[in-house]
């Protein structure tokens, strides 16, 4: 039993099934990775699972509990945080700032309010969100607007804002897509030392089929809406339907 | 002190100094000058000074942290009104069980129109707080008759109970406003070197009311929440992924600003005990708006300022009419001084709209960021100015600037 | 050509080449107050393909807005020469109509269009390039797509709306700023051969890329970017030949 | 019965004020994505060209008449109309009597002006501003438009008649069998309903059956994007807001025979169109036109003895009370698109 | 007391829309305003100062000081209103404020006056109210109100429509509409007209259609609009449009009736008006001799006669003055002393008494009706009826104005 199963989850848009019968299980402290073709259903799968869409039909379990019906809030309190395919941050706020926001969610709940207490004051929120921007290598941005960081360096502020919340489950919509090698290389090292440290569930969707197999100990492949394999790496590497379908000859 | 880093503390403090000043700074003109007409330091403007400057601070928790424009605060300002008024008509002149009851009433006010307007944002937000307030506005003036006192507005009159204070002082007059004793209305006058100083209770009332809320309001935007809002205002997509639930927050900013709202309107009544229906129309809670994004919204001292700038606008400028033109160019020669009257003429007295309207666009035109952005603009430069004797060229950037050949 | 370390020696080498067929002249260009694109010059023959790369923020994706002659950042010196028309006396509309395109790194699908409008939009002003039906026939996808609303369509899908619209109109020079971000191995591959096909039309192709050494193997030439400035200028083979560089600038 | 439909007459009538209005507005604010304060001013400022060509009209020459006399008893100065002495007293006294249907041609080039001349002057400078920055501009705009048509023509309304051709109305009970005067309707009413439609659905296929209206549509998305393509969207951005102009304008000169206009009626209007516009959701046409039309005939029907006697004051708050349970319900009003002004 | 003329001038608070719907009438008050100091002070031809039974007055200013006066702007808000009055009492030490275009105004203001003691002469209010539950010791109103209306037009309705008639009510929801309606339909009810309907139209109205278009149909043969400025000039033109003047029910012409006119409203209603009937304080075609003055000088400054509020405040401030000077004191006690009871002529019409009981004034009340052939644009009213004083006086316990008190005087600080 592992502590993401989805069960029969199909979503339809309009005409188009873009979800028809997906069936995962994604085992605890694991890092599992989608892939599939463009269009294949993988991103609308996490809007499932993140409560930003309610599936037509299925069910989605973690860890025992039902998110469907749940706000997007409530899920991520429950422990899964998720980074979008186009970076979503606060771009007018600072980037340490950015990375103090979900310390608060994380410690405070959904809706505590310090109204009368100075942000300086959260000393131990400051230290720990500094400390996170170290780890992502961001350190010498703490103070600049969030808007004005270049492409890669967003994506890479948006991994720190999920990571400081120490979720359960993480969700990584293309976490490297756009990043240069060298900090491609760098992201996987941190994603492989943060699941080494710590209790962590990682469901990965990427198109870099390197940081795919450096990162991945089992892979779905999902075409169509619905999962066409599911194994460890070697085996999807080597299957000839995952190689017609998505791989292509590069990789073959 | 008090909870604020050293930089917010020097800035509280000149605050503090500004507004405890207002009666000198608002007097620069001898009273025999003709720019006599130009002080404003008597009570009744700077009274409003400070409670519309309440309003703003109000509203810019609002509006300047989430970005939520609310089109109907003037309801708020009106309820902590009529609630204040019924206070001094019930229980006593004592301006404190009112300015509560203000504030309470407009709170809880806020609250049902903040649950109902906040499940929309954007424009849609706007018009729902619009309609409201509208629908509070019309009522007010009409139906609601026997509460207010539609179009002539509750007033205090010699038949009120008051069952805590007198009904009527014994000269047969409605008793005036105090606090504990200390009447609203008393000034006393300093005149020196032909200068008139008015230090009135009323004012100064107003004034500690607007160091306190401008002081909370400074705590709010160093605060984690006022952190939470600016998220709100930035993405709240991110912000319900990140486990926050936007509503609580924005409904607290949302009541919070309205009970400001319902102290400024407290405020008013205690200044002057009447409240209008005017007060609740939607061109009133359009005026905080724009004093809001005139003055900078997002700032602290900005809606503040802005909020001074019409109240002396409206009170200063409509009063300038022919008569007065004619004193001050007194001394051109006839033609002259008719042509130029002339000239001003459609632009001050009952043209005063004229000019504020062109002032506006002037100043959203040219200063993005509002009055505060001109504020900035005037003390870096002047840095500039400074800096330049000492150290040269730091942190202008090396590079060529602009070249001819590349247009526009 | 070998790496070289000052803008003043490019200007020189550009005052020695004859004009190329696209070249641009020390540009300048500045956010605000922030100079970030700090003397760049290319060169470019017809039909060639150049690689631009560089680093997360090394400036590429502002020195091609700067090109297509956007309004940020700023341009405050420097020449862009297209087939004898100088560019930078233009705005983006008309640099457009002199034959510029750009596929922007969001791709900026315009949201309340259907993908056929998408395509009919850049049909509207001259020159008009592919037609509509033949645009479908190298991208069945979009065909199939053509009433659905573009911005729900998945990245890849979308990135191929991009390139799409860049041949809906009739251009001399196409600016794509990381056209294999987030895209299927199996589709990067058809994107590439999309690519040589216009290359083949003679249309001359300047392409910014993370994943350089595909970037490379397509290109003629390359162009490696630090801060802002140049920092080598020369053959693509090269680049993959020279370790140092790759190491030092790539990271690859 | 017969109330009901007499209400619902005036309803479309008022409704098509209100439509009228809020297309305009709606072209501006939920095309162009500009929050136009100075959209009312633009209506009464149409409504002004034609009192100004009513003044013009009857410019005059004045001649002293001994045997009358003034109001402070010296001789009276007898005026004649220029137009009056050019054309014969009787085509003269009929072109000043046509003023305002001569006025739509004499405002069509005044306020296209104006709308260019605003766009580019002022307007442009705002398109990627906030909107709130975009409110302050304008609502300064259009107090010192207001206060300018103040300052010419002063606070009171100035009577501006229908051609006398129109005066009067028709008694529709009568068409349908009814006694006389159970319906009846100033033909005045009825030109401008009609107008009114012809005016929506010209503006409706110019921007359905050309691609000027998903230019424009794309051009507010995404300005960068359009101009990437090679389009000049800054010039139909001109064009849009020229055409919001005129029609607002040509709304006022129609409406003056209804209503003596006076500076402020442009105020008076602002906020409805505003809540018209946004309860018929942002960036939709047809939800504008539905909504003011919807309000109108809502609002008339409010204004009903028997519904004021259960709900007193429900004609004072009827559109607000609408507005409010539509938006609640419709989170984007009848027809609005997602994402169009909800940040 | 407040603000005591110490120095050689004396300073008058003038409080008049300026910016607004009736921005006209307050620029109209504004000119007879500085007639009035002017005459004060003894420049132009004196004015009404020659016909004014009392003749205290000298043309030196009052007692002896010269006058000067500042201007405000009301914006026809009682909040704004008074933040101007207010201003003129602290700032610019006004002695006396007077001024305003409306009732809610003229309450509003009234009453901040009785607090910071000083006088107040109300412009143009005509609800009953400001005398009746609103009335305050130290304001004094020389206009005429609702009931007096009421009581001059009903005899003149009952001759020329008859006594069997059936009204319609339209009137303008807010406190004026009200009392004017209460006022209007006692005074035609017991003259045996039956009322119909009464209905509220929301102040915010432009378009009357709604509430016009079933009058025709209710059986009603008259209908009263109890509306004031542009409610007045839309909702009149809105029934002139809806041809209720062609109809004919009950077998007769059907009748629209405008309790409150004034020239200025009557001009923005244009050819409208023409025949209709209603009310008015004064009109400058008057012919007794004060009128005749005042219009003269008047028309002599600005070139086209005065309307009935420019009249009013004329007469105010001269009243002001007069008791003054009759006083020997700017004390607000000893003018309101002055005042209270003061009986005059010569100010236009007829013999005039302001009453000690509510400080209401009255005088001869006209009936007016739009004219058919207007000689010139001034020309829009005729007189049909000066109804004598005597038949618009009421007793001071009246219910219509029952409620209130007058209070003491209040000289301030
Ligand atoms: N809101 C929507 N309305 C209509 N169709 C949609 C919507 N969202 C997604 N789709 C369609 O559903 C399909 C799956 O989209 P999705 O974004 O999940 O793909 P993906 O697997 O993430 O692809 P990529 O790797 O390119 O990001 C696509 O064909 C897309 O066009
Ligand atoms: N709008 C902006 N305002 C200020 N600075 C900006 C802005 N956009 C980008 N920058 C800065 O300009 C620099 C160059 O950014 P640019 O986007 O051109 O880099 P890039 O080479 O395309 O990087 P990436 O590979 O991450 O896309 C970065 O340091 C970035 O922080
Ligand atoms: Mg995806
Ligand atoms: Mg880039």
């Amino acid at each position: 039993m592992g502590i993401l199963e989805v069960k029969n989850v199909g979503k339809r848009f309009g005409g188009l099934q873009a979800l028809g019968d997906v069936n995962l299980s994604v085992a605890e402290n694991t890092v599992h990775a989608i892939i599939g073709p463009n269009g294949a259903g993988k991103s609308t799968l996490l809007n499932v699972l993140v409560g930003k869409l309610i599936p037509d039909t299925g069910s989605v379990m973690f860890d025992g509990q039902s998110v469907l019906g749940r706000k997007p809030h409530e899920i991520n309190q429950m422990g899964i945080s998720r980074v979008f395919q186009t970076p979503e941050i606060f771009s007018d706020l600072t980037v340490l700032e950015n990375v103090m926001i979900p310390c608060f969610a994380k410690r405070d709940g959904a809706y505590r309010m310090h109204a009368f207490e100075t942000v300086e004051d959260e000393v131990d929120i400051v230290q720990k969100a500094e400390q996170m921007l170290l780890d992502v290598n961001m350190q010498d941005k703490l103070r600049m607007t969030a808007s004005s960081l270049s492409r890669g360096d967003k994506r890479r502020l948006e991994m720190a804002m999920c990571l400081v919340q120490e979720p359960r489950l993480l969700l990584l919509d293309e976490p490297t897509a756009g990043m240069a090698r060298a900090d491609t290389n760098n992201t996987i090292d941190l994603l492989k030392e943060i699941k080494d440290s710590r209790d962590i569930t990682m469901a990965i969707i990427e198109h870099d089929m390197h940081v795919v197999f450096s990162l991945a100990e089992r892979i779905t492949v999902l075409a169509q809406g619905t999962p066409l394999v599911e194994d460890t790496p070697e085996n999807i590497k080597g299957h000839p339907k995952v190689q017609e379908a998505y791989l292509g000859q590069a990789h073959g | 002190m008090l909870g604020l880093n050293q930089k917010d503390t020097k800035f509280l403090l000149i605050v503090v100094a500004l507004t405890l000043l207002t009666p000198f700074l608002t007097q620069p003109f001898a009273e025999s000058s003709g720019l006599a007409q130009f002080n404003a330091g008597y009570p009744d403007l700077m009274q409003r000074f400070a409670i519309y400057g309440i309003f703003a601070i109000g509203f810019n928790i609002l509006f300047g942290l989430t970005g939520y424009l609310s089109f109907g605060h003037a309801a708020f300002l009106g309820v902590g009104s009529y609630s204040a008024v019924w206070m001094m008509k019930l229980l006593t002149t004592n301006v404190i069980p009112g300015i509560i009851l203000a504030i309470v009433v407009s709170g809880l006010f806020a609250l049902l129109i903040g649950y109902v307007s906040l499940r929309r944002s954007g424009i849609y937000f706007s018009i729902l707080t619009l309609a409201l307030a509208q629908m509070s506005f019309n009522l007010a003036y009409s139906v609601l008759t026997p509460i207010t006192n539609g179009e002539t507005g509750l007033q205090l009159t010699l038949n009120d109970p008051r069952i805590l204070g007198v009904t009527a002082t014994p000269d047969g007059s409605i008793p005036a406003t105090h606090l504990f004793g200390l009447e609203m209305k008393s000034s006393a006058q300093w005149e020196v070197f032909g200068h008139l100083f008015t230090f009135n209770v009323g004012y100064y009332f107003c004034a500690v009311m607007a160091i306190i809320a401008f002081y909370l309001s400074l705590r709010i935007f160093r605060s984690p929440f006022g952190m939470m809002l600016r998220a709100v205002k930035t993405n709240q997509t991110r912000m319900s992924y990140t486990g926050l639930n936007a509503r609580p927050y924005t409904l607290a900013a949302f009541v919070i600003s309205g009970m400001y709202a319902g102290l400024a309107g407290g405020l008013l009544a205690s200044m002057d005990p009447l409240a209008g229906a005017e007060r609740m129309q939607w061109t009133a809670s359009g005026e905080v708006v724009i004093m809001t994004i005139l003055g900078g919204a997002g700032t602290l001292m900005g809606p503040v300022l802005g909020a001074g700038f019409i109240k002396y606008f409206e009170n200063i400028f409509s009063k300038i009419n022919d008569g007065v033109l004619h004193g001050w160019f007194a001394f051109l020669p006839d033609g002259l001084e008719d042509f130029v009257v002339f000239l001003i003429h459609p632009f001050v007295g009952k043209g005063w709209h004229l000019t504020l309207g062109l002032l506006f666009m002037l100043v959203v035109t040219f200063l993005p960021g509002g009055l505060m952005e001109g504020g900035n603009r005037i003390s870096r430069w002047y840095k500039n100015r400074r800096n330049k004797g000492t150290d040269t060229d730091e942190g202008t950037p090396h590079a060529p600037k602009s070249t001819p050949h590349v247009a526009e | 050509m070998n790496a070289v370390n000052t803008s003043t020696n490019i200007n020189a080498n550009h005052a020695a080449t004859a004009p190329a067929y696209f070249s641009v002249w020390d540009l300048h260009a500045y956010y605000g107050e922030s100079y970030i694109v700090q003397g760049v010059s290319l060169n470019v023959h017809e039909g060639e393909i150049l690689a631009l790369l560089g680093r997360n923020g090394a400036g590429k994706t502002s020195t091609l807005r700067a090109i297509a002659r956007l309004d940020e950042p700023m341009l405050t010196h420097g020449e862009i020469w297209l087939d004898h028309q100088n560019l930078h006396k233009m705005k983006s509309y008309e640099a457009s109509q002199a034959g510029m395109a750009l596929v922007p790194e969001d791709r900026s699908i315009i949201p309340g269009l259907t993908v056929e409008e998408n395509l009919q939009l850049a049909q509207i002003a001259e020159p008009v390039g592919w037609s509509l039906d033949r645009i479908y026939e190298l991208f069945p996808r979009l065909g199939e797509r053509r009433k659905q609303e573009g911005v729900t369509l998945s990245g890849g899908e979308q990135q191929m709306l991009a390139i799409a619209r860049a041949l809906a109109r009739d251009i001399k020079v196409l600016l794509l700023d990381e056209p294999y971000e987030g895209l299927a191995p199996v589709i990067v591959d058809e994107i590439e051969k999309t690519l040589n096909i216009i290359k083949a039309q003679g249309i001359t192709t300047v392409i910014v890329e993370q994943n350089a050494i595909r970037a490379l193997e397509l290109a003629d030439r390359a162009v490696i970017l630090d801060t802002g400035q140049v920092v080598f200028d020369g053959l693509a083979e090269e680049v993959l030949a020279n370790e140092e560089l790759r190491a030092e600038y790539l990271a690859i | 019965m017969d109330t009901f439909l007499l209400q619902i007459l005036n309803g479309l009538d008022k409704g098509s004020a209100y439509a009228l209005i809020a297309l305009g507005l709606t072209l501006i604010f939920g095309t162009l994505g500009v929050v136009n304060f100075a959209h009312g001013a633009l209506f009464m400022i149409g409504a002004f060209c034609a009192v100004t060509l009513s003044r013009i009209l009857n410019l005059s020459y004045e001649t002293i008449d001994p045997e009358k006399k003034d109001f402070l008893g010296n001789p009276a100065v007898v005026k004649t109309t220029y137009v009056e002495s050019w054309f014969g007293p009787e085509a003269g006294a009929w072109i000043i009597d046509w003023a305002v249907p001569l006025g739509i041609l004499f405002a069509i080039p005044i306020m296209l002006l104006i709308g260019y001349v605003m766009e580019r002057g002022l307007i442009k400078h705002f398109y990627k501003r906030p909107h709130a920055d975009q409110i302050l501009v304008t609502f300064g705009l259009a107090i010192v438009l207001q206060e300018v048509i103040k300052y010419f023509y002063g606070a009171n309304p100035i009577p501006t008649p229908a051609p006398s051709a129109f005066k009067g109305s028709f008694d529709f009970g009568v068409l349908l069998g009814m006694d006389p005067n159970v319906i009846i309707y100033p033909y005045w009413r009825m030109i401008y309903f009609t107008f009114s439609l012809v005016v929506i659905g010209a503006v409706f296929s110019f921007l359905q059956f050309t691609t000027f209206g998903m230019v424009v549509r794309a051009g507010m998305a995404d300005r960068e994007t359009v101009g990437l393509l090679g389009i000049n969207i800054d010039k139909r951005f001109t064009i849009m807001f020229g055409i919001a102009a005129a029609v607002a304008g040509l709304a006022g000169v129609m409406y003056t025979p209804i209503n003596s206009p006076n500076y402020h009626m442009g105020m008076d209007f602002l906020v409805l169109s505003f809540v018209v516009v946004v309860v018929g959701g942002m960036g939709s046409l047809p939800g504008a036109v539905l909504a003011g039309f919807l309000l109108g005939i809502l609002e008339s029907f409010a204004s009903m003895n028997w519904i004021k006697d259960i709900l007193p004051g429900i004609d004072q708050i009827i559109i607000y009370l609408v507005a409010i349970i539509i938006l609640l319900t419709r989170p984007r009003g009848l027809m609005g698109r997602k994402g169009v002004m909800e940040e | 007391f407040t603000n005591e003329p110490t120095g050689s001038t004396v300073t008058l608070g003038f409080n008049v829309p300026q910016t607004g719907a009736y921005a006209d009438e307050g620029a109209d008050e504004l000119r007879a305003y500085e007639l009035a100091v002017e005459h004060l002070n003894g420049g132009g031809d004196g004015g009404m100062l020659n016909t004014f039974s009392s003749k205290v007055l000298e043309g030196n200013g009052i007692l002896g000081k010269k006058v000067e006066f500042v201007t405000g702007d009301t914006q026809t808000k009682s909040d704004a209103a008074r933040a101007s009055a207010k201003s003129m009492i602290e700032k610019d030490g006004a002695i006396m404020i007077t001024g305003g275009s409306s009732s809610g105004v003229a309450i509003a203001v009234q009453g901040l006056c009785q607090e910071a003691g000083v006088i107040f002469m109300a412009g143009l209010t005509h609800s009953n109210d400001t005398t009746g539950k609103d009335k305050k010791a130290n304001g004094f109103r020389h206009f005429f109100n609702a009931y007096m209306s009421a009581a001059a037009l009903a005899p003149v309705l009952e001759k020329l429509y008859g006594s069997d008639r059936k009204a319609y009510h339209l009137t303008a929801d807010y406190t004026w509409g009200w009392t004017q309606e209460e006022s209007i339909a006692a005074a035609t009810e017991a003259m045996g007209w039956e009322t119909v309907n009464k209905v509220r139209t929301p102040l915010a109205s432009t378009d009357f259609s709604s509430y016009i278009s079933p009058v025709l149909n209710s059986g009603a043969d008259v209908l009263v609009l109890n509306h004031y400025g542009g409610n007045m000039v839309n909702s009149l033109t809105n029934a002139v449009q809806f041809g209720l003047r062609e109809k004919q029910v009950n077998g007769k012409n059907f009748e629209i009736v405008v309790p409150l006119y004034s020239r200025l409203m009557a001009k923005g209603a244009g050819a409208n008006v023409k025949g209709i009937l209603g009310s008015t304080n004064w009109h400058w075609s008057l012919q007794d001799d004060a009128s005749k003055a005042f219009v003269q000088s008047f028309g002599t400054k600005y070139g086209f006669p005065p309307s009935q509020a420019a009249h009013t405040v004329y007469c105010q401030t001269l009243l002001y003055a007069d008791a003054a000077a009759r006083a020997g004191s700017f004390n607000p006690c000893a003018i309101a002393e002055a005042l209270e009871g003061f009986e005059f002529d010569g100010l236009g019409n007829g013999p005039t008494l302001y009453r000690a009981d509510d400080h209401q004034c009255f005088k001869d009340v006209l009936v007016v009706r739009g004219k058919e052939n207007p000689e010139n644009e001034f020309d829009l009213l005729e007189v049909v009826e000066v109804t004598p004083a005597a038949q618009v006086t009421y007793a001071p316990d009246h219910p219509m104005f029952a409620g209130g008190a007058l209070g003491n005087c209040n000289p301030g600080a």
